[in-house]
């Protein structure tokens, strides 16, 4: 194979990135911190397999970190304030998102807007409602919550794979299925080629933005449940700022934000190497606010030039190979 | 001609809308007095407080036109005014400037290395520097405001030219400079080739590179100049805060200008106008007397009412109720 | 030994904040204490990471200013397992965890409010008084409380009124602008008696904008804001600002205090180290008191 | 052959079709008759609503006015899949499926063959190079159909639509960039499926072709419909006529070389000069009034000749001289600083700029060219812009129209305007002719025999054997990426073309992903 595809490169580049950070704090390379990156970015992923679809279709969505928000500002209600089972609030929340998203690709295709902003309206709508819920923070007593956040595989050397965590790795092993195998993910990628195209082949566009939209919606809604497990409440200015924490992971991964091209995996991929990141300025612990910010652009961009480079030296190196006849 | 003079109307209309709006919530909204040499109401509270949006909005439409887009004016700005700020006391006018919007320069041309030479995508490409270079201006303000007395900075953002806020005046100006520059030369037609097909673009002989190293300078420098009004305004840099999220209304306003953010067609003057259109919401939100707990909730039904007022879609529909030909 | 402590800051978005942070450092390096900083960016979960890592670091003790009240149950539980004991910096945090804390060392945000509204109360007296308010961030619990806490001495005297209520955003130039259109809409300001602002910065906005208006900030309209940062000094020097509450930036102080003794002899402090909400007001030579909090980093 | 005569059944019915954009009456009350098991040419020059006549039978656009039946059932369709449902299958002009996609999944897109819900790779790819191979084509279905030459992707579109096809094929000019050997393939199907009653539209500017697919003949012009014929009772010369409203000086046939001077100096020569993987080193020298053609079969190497001459692929190899000083093409601002133009053949993603205007496009190269600091004023680019639309017959000839709303062959106008505003000395055309209407196609023809006598220097391509021969004073004829020959003067002639292309006595299927 001369062709290396960008996910293998992504992939080297977390390992290269991951030993690097190993070598400097020992301690980095445990199981416990490992599995930490898992759990700490359950959402963050589970958020970023919708983003992927919506992405890899062409288009973009901003709601995503305000969904979160309203989720478990909505979780932590109905189940404390207004009684809900946990499993009917749950499925209530979960029906909620998924509406609103198809409300979004609904909007986005029939009025043939812009999806950046019609999500940044959805964005500003979805936190709104969550203030007009509550501006407290919301504490979830159910015993559902102790149970899942004491849940956990414990690996040799400390590690926990919690319970999130492992709702995370099923989002994304199911997510990767169905964008890479199913009919679905073939049209998704379709749309992302050129929305004309694809409708003159006859596949209907507009369902199709739709069920991406309510999928993104449906998998913030998750994401929301997942960061109310994490934090055991619900408050409205929680996950700020978390879509272009997304939006960064997706094309980190590969993904092309023109659309037509990416992976689930990648992404997943692009989540670990911003944990990374994230871990490797706690490990440091001397960084101020404002380093902090500094070393996680650097990190970025040296992230960013690392996989350019690699792809760049692959492509040539595929080309000379393609060279000899 | 007559597909460029309805260009343009839906934003006109949606502008004068939301100020008819604000006229409901506020009775006061459309009364002007003079006091101390200048303007006075809430109609010159929307230029004054639009403008530094609006700047950004400037050079955030050259980006968007070649199909690329700039996260990181925020952060130039924070960088620009934190720069402006802790100059201003010690240093002229001129140099304090020079440097600050030096600095916005530099940052746009880093923008525009990383898009241009580097092939990195735009989206995130810019990223590095929102992240980044917030955190650069903190370190110039070691996270405190930095405040200052000079007079000569403070009248960037306080003072008044026949009536009209600086900081209003500094944007008609850079409107005309940059007008003059992207339409007087063959500049714009530059951009609007690279953002339509920039393959085709570089096979006609454009220098898309170069193309797009100079739209990010100048949008790093329009951003600069937005940080030291900013700055000037409240007499000192609060590199925290300063433009923070100020990059989402700056490609709102570009996209409520009716520029497409796949590239191609743009117009500087009707980006100013949704940015205007973003601060008459703002200003009559403010006036409202609503609880802010409604703010977004408010400016959500607002943003999308003004983007379906523009869609075709919908207009195609209503014609086709009213009857008449489209 | 030395101590190791890990400090869980919230991220630097105020003066107030970042004058915290310096502080802690200045008393930390004062009793020889390593102290590790992690910077959450404003994130919960930043928070919750960072505390997690040190815990796989093993401190001897960690320090955080939690973001928000609820959420931490899990988090603290482990370092309870891990025998780290954690204190509570400037918030406080859901009775839920009570017991998963040693001690919390804060300010009552909602007596900073009360204390703003009696001081309001007591200098207008009888007289009818009708109340702007600048609010924090929507949804933060420092804004919730000194609203509650302010709100609450309003119900109490009937010539005392919140006409107008927006958030600032704990910004100056929010505070700017919002008083703006507050004076707009106030027939040009000379309806306002009092203004009442969450914090320090979006006063130092709004008595620019008041001035802009030919207002006069501290006379025509009285100012009572809350923190105490160098700023609102010198604008009470200026006759432009009656009144602010402190919050002290020094909460590592007692949390440092306590921790020794706790590691060394065993000493089990208290639930809760309350600081002082002290009143300035324009009698307290604010000129000594800018020059002295000059030097604390706000 | 299956003739189709009036009493077989009508298939699709179109009546009173109208379609208008803004002002412009594209289509006005046209009626379309469709028959069983016949292949049905549509015919118009460019710009006469052939694309969206189609583009309304199958739904895409909204009619303002008309109906459809099909098979005696009234049909509205409202979208391409409504059409697709209905029965009818379309290859849409320029609509290179899906690059991204793999070939397998272009032509199973939406159909792929699933077991519990999971696409079965496997079974979608044997499908796939079964369906490629019927025409002759051996790809690899798993690679990016961007991967491949714009025939495979041609072919694809084909391919997919031949096997999605119930009751009516539509082919809007599919044939625009297959080269003899898989137009014969496709006529072969063609003529299969109509023998099972199936009925086809068929759309392209090739008259040869018409005559020797086509059973029957419906003309468009202006919009309107000018008549229905059978094919064998409608000469050549009437159905000119039928097309331009008026008669063609008919030069095209004629080969005319260049006047017998001495050979000037070479303006460009090029030595040794190639890159690894993309073309073999060659040598070859351009002269002022001179055409040099190129020919080949499709995937030969042409293509990559001009884009490294152009310098919009860089040479890893040789040198160049340019007016006999050493040069360097290292970008096509370079060539262009030279006097070079390049038409290519690709013009919807390397040629125009769909939003903008006509005017915008013609001037672009010429304004890339003088810099930024000097722009054209207003009314030169007009008075330039309204010369070339004159000169080239641009329809509607509006300057102010986005280019994207042109038909494709008014498109392909405009990017021979753009570079003849350039005045340029050595003009690189890459099929100019391809989708290009009878009338047009002569004027082309006449155009660069008129530029070459003004002493340009040429480089075409064309896959149109009758066509490069009229022209050209020498034909280069490459084979697998290399020069492989040099044909001159009286040696310029189909047969012997036919013969240097296939010099190794077989003609091979081509096709490999890059
Ligand atoms: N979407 C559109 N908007 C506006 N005008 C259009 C649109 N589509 C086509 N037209 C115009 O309608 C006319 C008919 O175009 P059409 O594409 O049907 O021509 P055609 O006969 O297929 O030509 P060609 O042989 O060049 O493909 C042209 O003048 C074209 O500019
Ligand atoms: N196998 C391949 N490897 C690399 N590039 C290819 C390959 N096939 C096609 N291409 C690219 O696709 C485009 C079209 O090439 P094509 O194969 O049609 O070349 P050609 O010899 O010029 O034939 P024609 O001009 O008849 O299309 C060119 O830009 C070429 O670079
Ligand atoms: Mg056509
Ligand atoms: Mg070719």
């Amino acid at each position: 194979m001369s062709r290396l595809p960008p996910v293998v490169i992504t992939a080297m580049v977390l390992l290269a990135g991951f030993v690097i950070c190993a070598i400097q704090f020992p301690a980095i390379a445990s199981t416990r911190v490992v599995a930490n990156l898992l759990t700490d970015n359950a959402f963050l992923a589970v958020v970023a397999t919708g983003m992927t679809f919506v992405i890899i279709s062409g288009g973009i969505d901003l709601s995503v970190g305000s969904v979160i928000g309203f989720t478990t500002v909505f979780v932590a209600l109905a189940i404390e304030a207004w009684g809900m089972p946990p499993w009917l609030a749950f499925l209530a929340v979960l029906s909620i998102c998924a509406l609103f998203g198809a409300a979004m690709g609904g909007i986005i295709h029939h009025f043939d807007l812009p999806p950046f902003i019609v999500t940044l309206a959805g964005m500003f709508l979805a936190r709104g409602v969550s203030f007009l819920l509550s501006t407290e923070s919301l504490p979830i007593s159910a015993p559902v919550y102790s149970a899942v956040s004491d849940f956990a595989l414990r690996l040799p050397g400390g590690g926990r794979v919690t319970a999130i965590a492992l709702i995370m790795l099923a989002v994304v092993i199911a997510g990767a299925g169905l964008l890479h195998l199913t009919r679905f993910g073939a049209n998704v990628y379709a749309l992302g080629g050129s929305r004309t195209t694809t409708a003159l082949m006859g596949i209907p566009v507009g369902t199709m933005t739709v069920r991406i939209y309510t999928l993104s919606g449906l998998l913030s809604g998750l994401a929301g449940i997942v960061f109310s497990f994490y934090t055991a409440s619900g408050y409205s200015l929680s996950a700020v700022g978390v879509e272009l924490d997304t939006i960064a992971a997706v094309v980190i991964g590969g993904t092309l934000l023109t659309g037509g091209q990416g992976s689930v995996i990648g992404t997943f991929l692009g989540v670990l190497i911003q944990g990374l990141i994230q871990t490797y300025i706690t490990f440091d612990g001397t960084l101020s606010s404002w380093w902090t910010k500094i070393v996680t652009g650097v990190l970025l961009f040296a992230f960013i030039a690392l996989q350019q480079t690699m792809i760049t030296v692959a492509r040539r190196s595929a080309a000379r190979a393609g060279a000899r006849p | 001609m007559k597909f460029r003079s309805r260009r343009g109307l839906a934003q006109f209309v949606a502008l004068l809308v939301i100020l008819l709006v604000d006229r409901l919530v506020s009775p006061q909204f459309f009364d002007l007095r003079f006091q101390d040499g200048r303007l006075f109401g809430s109609l010159i509270d929307v230029l004054n407080r639009g403008a530094p949006v609006a700047l950004l909005s400037l050079g955030m439409v050259l980006v968007i036109a070649t199909r690329g887009i700039d996260l990181s004016v925020g952060a130039v700005m924070a960088i620009a005014g934190a720069i402006a700020a802790s100059l201003a006391d010690s240093h002229a006018l001129p140099l304090v400037l020079a440097v600050a919007l030096g600095a916005g320069l530099a940052c746009g041309l880093w923008n525009g290395i990383l898009v241009a030479v580097f092939g990195i995508q735009p989206i995130i490409a810019t990223l590095i520097l929102m992240v980044a270079g917030r955190g650069i201006a903190q370190l110039i303000t070691e996270g405190r405001i930095v405040t200052f007395t000079s007079g000569d900075l403070a009248w960037l953002g306080n003072g008044s030219v026949l009536g009209l806020p600086a900081p209003v005046v500094i944007l008609a100006g850079m409107l005309i400079v940059t007008a003059a520059v992207v339409r007087g030369s063959a500049f714009g037609l530059l951009i609007e080739a690279t953002g339509g097909n920039a393959r085709a673009a570089e096979l006609a002989g454009v220098g898309t590179r170069a193309t797009l190293l100079a739209v990010y300078a100048w949008c790093g420098l329009c951003a600069a100049l937005a940080g030291i009004i900013a700055a000037a305004d409240i007499l000192g840099a609060d590199a925290n805060n300063a433009g923070l999220w100020l990059e989402l209304d700056a490609i709102l306003a570009v996209v409520i200008g009716g520029t497409s953010l796949f590239g191609g067609r743009f117009s500087l003057v009707l980006a100013v106008v949704g940015a205007l259109i973003i601060q008459a919401m703002n200003t009559g939100i403010l006036l409202s007397g609503y609880p802010p707990e409604l703010n977004l909730l408010v400016k959500s039904v607002v943003v999308l009412t003004v983007l379906l007022l523009q869609s075709s879609r919908l207009t195609a529909i209503a014609s086709r109720f009213s009857g008449g030909k489209p | 030994a030395q101590l190791t402590v890990g400090f869980s800051q919230i991220g630097s978005e105020s003066g107030w904040r970042a004058a915290e942070t310096s502080v802690t450092k200045q008393q930390a390096a004062q009793r020889k204490v390593n102290l590790k900083i992690a910077d959450a960016q404003q994130k919960q979960e930043n928070q919750i990471k960072a505390i997690r890592s040190f815990i796989a670091q093993n401190v001897d003790a960690i320090f955080l200013a939690p973001v928000v009240a609820s959420g931490w149950d899990a988090v603290l539980k482990e370092a309870k397992e891990a025998k780290i004991p954690v204190v509570l910096l400037d918030r406080d945090i859901d009775p839920s965890g009570k017991d998963l804390y040693l001690t919390a060392v804060t300010s009552d945000s909602v007596h900073e409010g009360v204390v703003a509204g009696e001081w309001l109360a007591k200098t207008v007296g009888d007289k009818p008084c009708n109340v702007v308010e600048l609010q924090g961030t929507v949804g933060a619990s420092v804004a919730t409380n000194r609203k509650k806490g302010f709100d609450s001495v309003v119900a109490k005297h009937a010539n005392l009124k919140v006409v107008r209520s927006q958030t600032g955003d704990f910004t100056r130039a929010k505070g700017k602008e919002v008083m703006e259109s507050f004076i707009k809409a106030e027939n040009g300001g000379k309806s306002i008696c009092a203004v009442y602002a969450h914090n320090d910065d979006m006063m130092v906005g709004a008595i620019q904008a008041m001035k802009a208006a030919g207002l006069k900030p501290g006379k025509d309209v009285l100012t009572v804001s809350i923190d105490a940062v160098p700023d609102i000094f010198k604008a009470m020097a200026d006759g432009e600002a009656n009144a602010t509450v402190e919050l002290t930036p020094n909460m590592a102080g007692p949390a440092l205090d306590a921790i020794m003794a706790y590691k060394d002899k065993g000493t089990v402090p208290p639930k809760w180290i309350q600081t002082e909400s002290k009143l300035y007001t324009a009698a307290d030579d604010p000129m000594k008191v800018y020059e002295s909090k000059r030097g604390l980093g706000y | 052959m299956p003739l189709s005569s009036d009493t077989t059944p009508v298939l699709l019915e179109v009546r009173g079709l109208s379609k208008s954009f803004g002002p412009l009456q594209a289509l006005q009350n046209v009626d379309f008759t469709l028959r069983a098991g016949e292949i049905h040419a549509l015919l118009g020059e460019n710009g006469a609503g052939k694309s969206t006549l189609i583009k309304l039978v199958t739904g895409v656009l909204p009619c303002d006015a008309g109906t459809f039946r099909l098979g005696g059932v009234e049909i509205a369709p409202r979208s391409a899949s409504d059409a697709l449902q209905a029965g009818i299958a379309t290859v849409y002009q320029e609509v290179n499926l899906l690059p991204n996609l793999s070939v397998a999944q272009n032509l199973f897109l939406g159909r792929q063959p699933t077991r519990f819900g999971v696409v079965r790779q496997g079974e979608m790819r044997r499908r796939a190079t079964a369906l490629l191979a019927d025409f002759g084509l051996d790809v690899d279905v798993g690679a990016p159909l961007g991967s491949f030459s714009v025939a495979v992707q041609q072919i694809t579109a084909i391919a997919r639509a031949i096997d999605l096809s119930a009751r009516v094929l539509i082919l809007d000019e599919p044939t625009a960039s297959l080269d003899r050997h898989e137009v014969e393939i496709l006529f072969r199907i063609m003529r299969q499926l109509a023998r099972r009653d199936i009925g086809i539209v068929f759309i392209s500017h090739f008259l040869d072709q018409i005559y020797e697919i086509s059973d029957r003949i419906t003309v468009l012009r202006n919009g309107r419909l000018i008549g229905e014929r059978p094919t064998a009772d409608l000469p050549r010369l009437e159905l000119i006529r039928m097309m331009l409203g008026r008669e063609l000086a008919e030069a095209t046939g004629v080969r005319i070389a260049a006047s017998a001077q001495a050979p000037r100096a070479p303006c460009a020569s090029f030595e040794g000069y190639g890159k690894a993987g993309y073309i073999t080193p060659f040598d070859l020298d351009l002269r002022p009034g001179e055409v040099v053609g190129l020919t080949g079969l499709l995937g030969s190497g042409r293509t990559e000749t001009v884009r490294l001459i152009f310098g919009a692929e860089r040479a890893d190899r040789g040198h160049i001289e340019i007016d006999g000083a050493p040069a360097r093409l290292g970008s096509p601002r370079d060539a262009i600083r030279h006097g070079f133009g390049y038409c290519p053949e690709d013009r919807k993603t390397d040629g125009i700029i769909p939003d903008l205007t006509v005017r915008e496009n013609i001037v672009l190269a010429l304004q890339a060219k003088r810099g930024l600091r000097r722009p054209l004023a207003r009314r030169e680019q007009d008075e330039i812009a309204m010369r070339f639309i004159k000169l080239l017959d641009v329809r509607p000839p509006d300057s102010e129209r986005p280019v994207g709303l042109l038909s494709g062959g008014n498109q392909q106008k405009v990017l021979l305007a753009r570079w003849l505003a350039t005045a340029p000395r050595l003009l690189l055309l890459d099929e100019p002719t391809r989708g290009i209407d009878v009338g047009a196609h002569a004027e082309i023809v006449r155009l660069v025999r008129e530029l070459r006598d003004e002493g340009l220097s040429l480089l075409v391509v064309s896959s149109e054997l009758d066509e490069i021969v009229t022209y050209s004073d020498r034909l280069i004829v490459l084979r697998d990426r290399a020069h492989v020959d040099e044909l001159r003067g009286e040696e310029i002639a189909v047969p012997r073309i036919l013969a240097a292309i296939a010099a190794d006595g077989e003609v091979r299927t081509r096709g490999a992903a890059r």
